[in-house]
């Protein structure tokens, strides 16, 4: 190639490295530019919308499972049994967050907003089992005891009441002559077992439960 | 050129080839085509100077239960329309001739779908299983494949 | 060297009775014991002044964890490499595998010897310095292959080729681009060719400003210096994004750190002889450093030239974190096309110039005109 | 031939040399994520590079058949996880499309934003890992500084870093952070001479260049026969934009340049040309940007849209401008909750394709300029 290409390739490598220089050159020089943040130390504020761990506040959830049928990796599981007063009293809700992709579906999905993304994102842990959030602190089979006893007891008093009533109602038959009606109807079965036919789902049994449910408290909103 | 003209113009060409036209619940459009005569069709697709359909968007196979299908979902950069064309294939030994000669984009299309449907494309430059591993037997996106135990003693 | 022994021999008079040459010999021992705490010492502050500049560069920090603002990051590297585990492929070639980072170490770290530290230190004045420093620097060429070829790797065969091409055909710019120095001196020792640019003339008695050629030259050997020690713009021997790491890719432990010394050892053995050659190594401008008792004179000295040459070092990395990294062939092409002519070239500016102002260059003729 | 070259002959007869065979990969750190290629090389010029994909391979699509429309939304994110907007709203317009569904305007808007401010993001990380892949390590950091603001902003809207699931099949799953309009306006101006830059940097310096300049050309007719979309085509010269050229959403409200490669530096349709298409191509997005956030309008950001909803039995192709290439979704509804056939044709999948004929002859650190220069994403060509 000819002397001016030869003298312009080294014109051009010289120019574009001196330019290429000069502005790494007005990096190195003003230290303002870091940005790197010492992580341990100084944490970053995530945002308010921020999708960290699950936290479900048992007091305000109606174990309606429609968080389960909308996750799309079957993470959630929870048992709950039929109270006295027909609503569901959970027995256990346990998320697993080594499978949750914090997509944030279950969330939206929540019809009395009690599950909520915390903002805690520091949860790594050698054994599986800890990575299984469980928030019902109470053993499992005391709820149900207890909650069994209830319905016992409220079906005695429903007992008792319908027996006063045809009491009652045999001497307006015998004064009226109309045929008494049907006794109560059995005890409920409880309902809403975890949603059937995902095989994926972690089931409060299988799950590895030492001795005394470990009682884990989930961290408070602000991590 | 509308769908309708496009699939009149290979009807004319091709007769019984093309058998019929998936107008109503399909964007774009489906020309359903015999399988012997995808090459052919493929052919004049694109060298036509009217269709000039020079880019093969999307080849992707489909299980309809009863039976497969190959759907080819093509562009044309000059003319600025598009037209789908439908193979239908049996269940058994799904095969029909490869298009990558017509568009060489065709190639790991082709072998994607034999990787997921085992539908077979003869004249292909170089069909193996793209995804998978070579040894894998079966074709996931089946709808009755069944999921193996094991692969090589790993539970799967 | 005797005359140190004999110096010593005078002061204790109780070790007359050790034969001459054992004191020698210890004298050498304890000359070269000195010289290789200072290169180890260098390599440590080397490769943190390195990431240090890197992190300022790049928008960050840098090494701040290990004690204050990071300093100890090097003893704590050290001593992390020498307590991993030192694995040795099966198949490679266990011998010449252990033999590789021996060539390479002492292939850098032997080039010390003629570094012209301060006024009366060196290791040795020796009369052919820059040629033994062209010499021994290409023992590091067999050690790169060795390592290449023994660790039956193929990207450590792929970079041990490719550093073989490279250095070898980077000694010949660098070498050319010393000469003017040389002419200049008209000797190879080193100290001669650092007295030749006494600090009379103050700045401008360095060969930088001699002539123009001489100052073409440096540029060129800055050049040829940065493949020398495979630095970015010709860092394909180990070329992360390519080869994996090239030669030292199936290195760990204590060996992967001699390799890693070694290249901090190049990187201030070429740094020392620009300053030598051309940045008027430890002369003091306008002061003679000769005329101070000899420990403070030693002292100025070796500070001056180690200034200069941390400067050299300092552009070096500078220009390491600018520029992407050449292709093969375009390495050779720059090489044989583009450097040794130029240096050859120049060679023959410096001569004719020499030769035309019989030996004065730009500063001593206006000194002489204004009649200094 | 003459004496010399027959004993010349002679001599390499008697000395065979063979083939290496290299496996770049999986595990390499210039291959974008997991791929391997299997070189067959004499010395250092390639003579055969054989893509080996699969190594991430999770059944997106198998699983896209088990779980419902709206279910699925995650895991687009999963596709080109660099782009996780792009492909969210992509698969979003296609099922909008399948099942007819109206998106009210403000919602297309805030699409429009965070797919461009995506595209920024996802362009950076290509032009960052490419200049590192050519050996320049400064531009890498440059570019992840200027990608966190973007992560930022994305933080601020929908909660996630990488995997966003923002978009929703009808709109988006929530409003615009107060002060996201303000944050997003000085980002762009901070970003705007960055760019510039660079070009100084890197994008222009004479040894970049000479490893990219008549490296891998593909000319036009070779890019359209091949189906390659996107930057890749339109560093060949065509040019052919899909938000130009079938608009969808509100790109028609919006005008903005198709950048083209133009051969500033070597051959039309080399390398360097599908570099300075991204580079060109992230400052049109910077002014779709501005004028997207000029003109949203107010109003509300989700269309009423029943969780299970079961679109009429259709197929639908529906394809979107992705940061590489055209993201293509083909969806066979049957009528019930699940798509019966969830199809995904992605940009790198077909830029794999090309990539075997076009390494023929080219040396290794060539392969490592193809690969930066496709732009290519492994989670994307597997699924």
């Amino acid at each position: 190639m000819g002397l001016k290409a030869y003298v312009a390739d080294i014109w051009d490598a010289v120019v574009t490295t001196a330019k290429g220089m000069r502005i790494t050159a007005s990096y190195g020089v003003n230290p303002k530019e870091e940005v790197t943040q010492q992580y341990p130390e100084e944490r970053r504020e995530p945002s308010e919308r921020f999708r960290g761990f699950l936290h479900n506040d048992i007091k305000a959830c109606t174990a309606c499972t429609m968080c389960i049928k909308v996750c799309p990796v079957d993470c959630i599981a929870l048992e709950s049994v039929r109270g006295a007063d027909k609503k569901m009293v959970l027995v256990s809700y346990d998320i697993n967050i080594a499978r949750c992709m914090y997509c944030g579906l279950c969330v939206e999905a929540c019809p009395t907003k009690s599950l909520k993304h915390t903002s805690g994102y520091e949860r790594a842990s050698v054994n599986r089992g800890e990575l299984i959030l469980h928030f019902v602190e109470e053993d499992g089979n005391e709820i149900k005891a207890r909650v069994a006893r209830q319905v016992a007891a409220a079906a005695a008093k429903a007992a008792e009441a319908a027996k006063a009533a045809e009491a009652a109602k045999a001497e307006a038959e015998k004064s009226a002559g109309v045929p008494s009606s049907g006794t109560k109807a059995a005890s409920p079965t409880p309902a809403g077992s975890p949603a059937p036919g995902n095989p994926g789902a972690v089931k409060a049994a299988d799950v590895p439960k030492p001795a005394g449910a470990a009682a884990t408290k989930e961290p408070e909103t602000k991590g | 050129m509308e769908p309708k003209d496009i699939f009149d113009a290979l009807k004319a060409r091709f007769g019984d080839a093309v058998a019929e036209l998936q107008g109503e619940a399909f964007r774009p459009p489906f020309v359903v085509v015999s399988p012997k005569s995808v090459l052919d069709v493929a052919r004049f697709l694109r060298d036509d100077p009217g269709l000039a359909f020079d880019s093969l968007m999307c080849l992707s196979g489909v299980d309809y239960k009863d039976r497969l299908a190959v759907a080819y979902h093509l562009h044309s950069l000059r003319a600025k329309h598009r037209i789908g064309i439908k193979v239908f294939l049996p269940r058994e030994a799904p095969s029909l001739p490869s298009v990558d000669a017509v568009w060489p984009a065709a190639n790991f299309m082709e072998r994607e779908a034999y990787d997921m449907y085992g539908i077979v494309f003869e004249g292909s430059k170089d069909l193996r299983r793209i995804l998978l591993p070579e040894d894998w037997e079966g074709h996931p996106l089946r709808k009755d494949y069944k999921y193996p135990e094991f692969y090589h003693g790993i539970k799967v | 060297m005797e005359t140190l022994a004999i110096s010593l021999v005078k002061a204790v008079p109780v070790l007359s009775a050790v034969p001459l040459w054992t004191m020698t010999l210890f004298v050498m021992v304890a000359v070269a014991v000195v010289v290789l705490a200072f290169a180890l010492t260098f390599e440590g502050v080397g490769s943190y002044m390195l990431r240090k500049v890197a992190g300022d560069i790049q928008a960050r920090i840098g090494p701040n964890r290990v004690g204050p603002y990071g300093i100890l990051q090097f003893l704590a590297d050290g001593v992390k490499l020498i307590l991993k585990e030192d694995i040795i492929p099966a198949k490679a070639d266990r011998f010449l595998f252990k033999l590789a980072p021996y060539f390479v170490f002492v292939g850098s770290f032997a080039a010390f010897v003629v570094v012209p530290f301060g006024v009366g230190l060196i290791a040795s004045d020796l009369n052919i310095g820059v040629y033994y420093v062209m010499a021994i620097t290409s023992l590091v060429v067999i050690g790169v292959m060795l390592a290449g070829w023994a660790s039956n790797n193929k990207w450590a065969l792929l970079g041990g080729m490719r550093a073989a091409a490279q250095i070898v055909s980077y000694e010949v710019p660098v070498g050319m681009a010393l000469m003017p120095a040389v002419l200049i001196a008209g000797s190879l020792s080193l100290q001669d060719i650092v007295r030749s640019q006494s600090g009379l003339f103050g700045v401008f008695g360095w060969n930088l400003f001699h002539n123009p050629f001489t100052f073409f030259s440096f540029l060129l050997y800055f050049t040829a210096a940065q493949a020398e020690t495979n630095q970015t713009p010709f860092d394909l021997p180990e070329a992360e994004s390519e080869l994996v790491s090239g030669y030292n890719v199936e290195y760990s432990g204590i060996r992967f750190a001699m390799f890693f010394m070694a290249e901090f050892g190049d990187m201030f053995v070429v740094a020392a002889l620009a300053t030598a050659c051309f940045l008027g190594g430890w002369n003091i401008p306008y002061f003679n450093a000769a005329t101070l008792p000899p420990l403070w004179g030693n002292l100025l000295s070796l500070c001056v030239f180690l200034g200069k040459a941390l400067a050299m070092v300092l552009l070096m990395m500078w220009v390491r974190w600018t520029l992407p990294r050449l292709r093969v062939d375009q390495l050779m092409r720059m090489a044989w096309k583009y450097l040794i002519p130029l240096t050859f070239f120049n060679l023959l500016g410096v001569s004719l110039w020499l030769l035309l102002f019989n030996g004065r260059g730009i500063p001593q003729m206006i000194a002489a005109v204004i009649g200094r | 031939m003459s004496a010399v070259d027959a004993k010349a002959q002679a001599r390499t007869e008697a000395l065979p040399t063979t083939e290496m065979t290299i496996n770049m990969g999986p595990q390499h750190p210039s291959t974008h994520g997991v791929l391997r290629v299997e070189l067959r090389t004499d010395g250092e010029v390639v003579s055969n590079a054989r893509p080996d994909v699969g190594y991430l391979h999770r059944g997106l699509e198998k699983i896209g058949e088990r779980l419902t429309y709206a279910q699925f939304m995650p895991f687009t994110d999963r596709l080109d996880y660099l782009a996780g907007m792009n492909c969210n709203c992509a698969y979003a317009w296609a099922v909008e499309k399948l099942a007819n569904i109206e998106v009210p305007e403000r919602a297309e808007y805030i699409r429009v934003i965070v797919c461009e401010l995506n595209r920024i993001s996802s362009h950076l990380i290509s032009f960052g890992s490419f200049t590192a892949d050519m050996g320049a390590f400064t531009p890498f950091l440059y570019s992840i500084r200027e990608r966190e603001r973007v992560n930022d902003l994305f933080e601020d809207i929908c909660g996630n870093r990488l995997t966003y699931n923002y978009a929703r099949i009808g709109g988006v799953s929530g409003d615009l952070p107060p002060d996201f309009i303000e944050k997003t306006k000085e980002f762009l101006d901070y970003f705007e001479p960055k760019i510039d830059e660079y070009n100084e940097l890197i994008s222009y310096n004479k040894i970049f260049v000479n490893r990219l300049a008549n490296i891998a050309v593909v000319s036009a007719a070779e890019a359209v026969a091949y189906g390659l979309t996107g930057p890749n085509l339109r560093g060949s010269g065509v040019a052919f934009d899909l938000r130009r050229d079938e608009p969808y959403s509100v790109y028609p409200k919006l005008d903005f340049k198709v950048c083209v490669g133009t051969g500033e530096r070597g051959k039309l349709g080399d390398c360097f040309d599908r570099y300075m298409v991204r580079i060109n191509e992230m400052r049109e997005s910077i002014k779709i940007v501005r004028q997207a956030i000029a003109q949203i309008p107010e109003g509300p950001v989700l269309a009423k849209v029943p969780r299970l909803f079961k679109p009429a039995a259709a197929e639908v192709y529906v394809r979107t401008e992705c940061p590489r290439g055209e993201t293509g979704f083909y969806l066979v509804s049957d009528g019930t909750v699940n798509p019966y056939r969830l199809k995904i044709r992605t940009g790198s999948f077909v830029s794999m394709n090309i990539f075997e004929p076009i390494t023929k002859g080219l040396m290794i650190a060539d392969i490592v300029a193809v690969i930066g220069s496709l732009d290519i994403i492994l989670p994307e060509i597997d699924r």
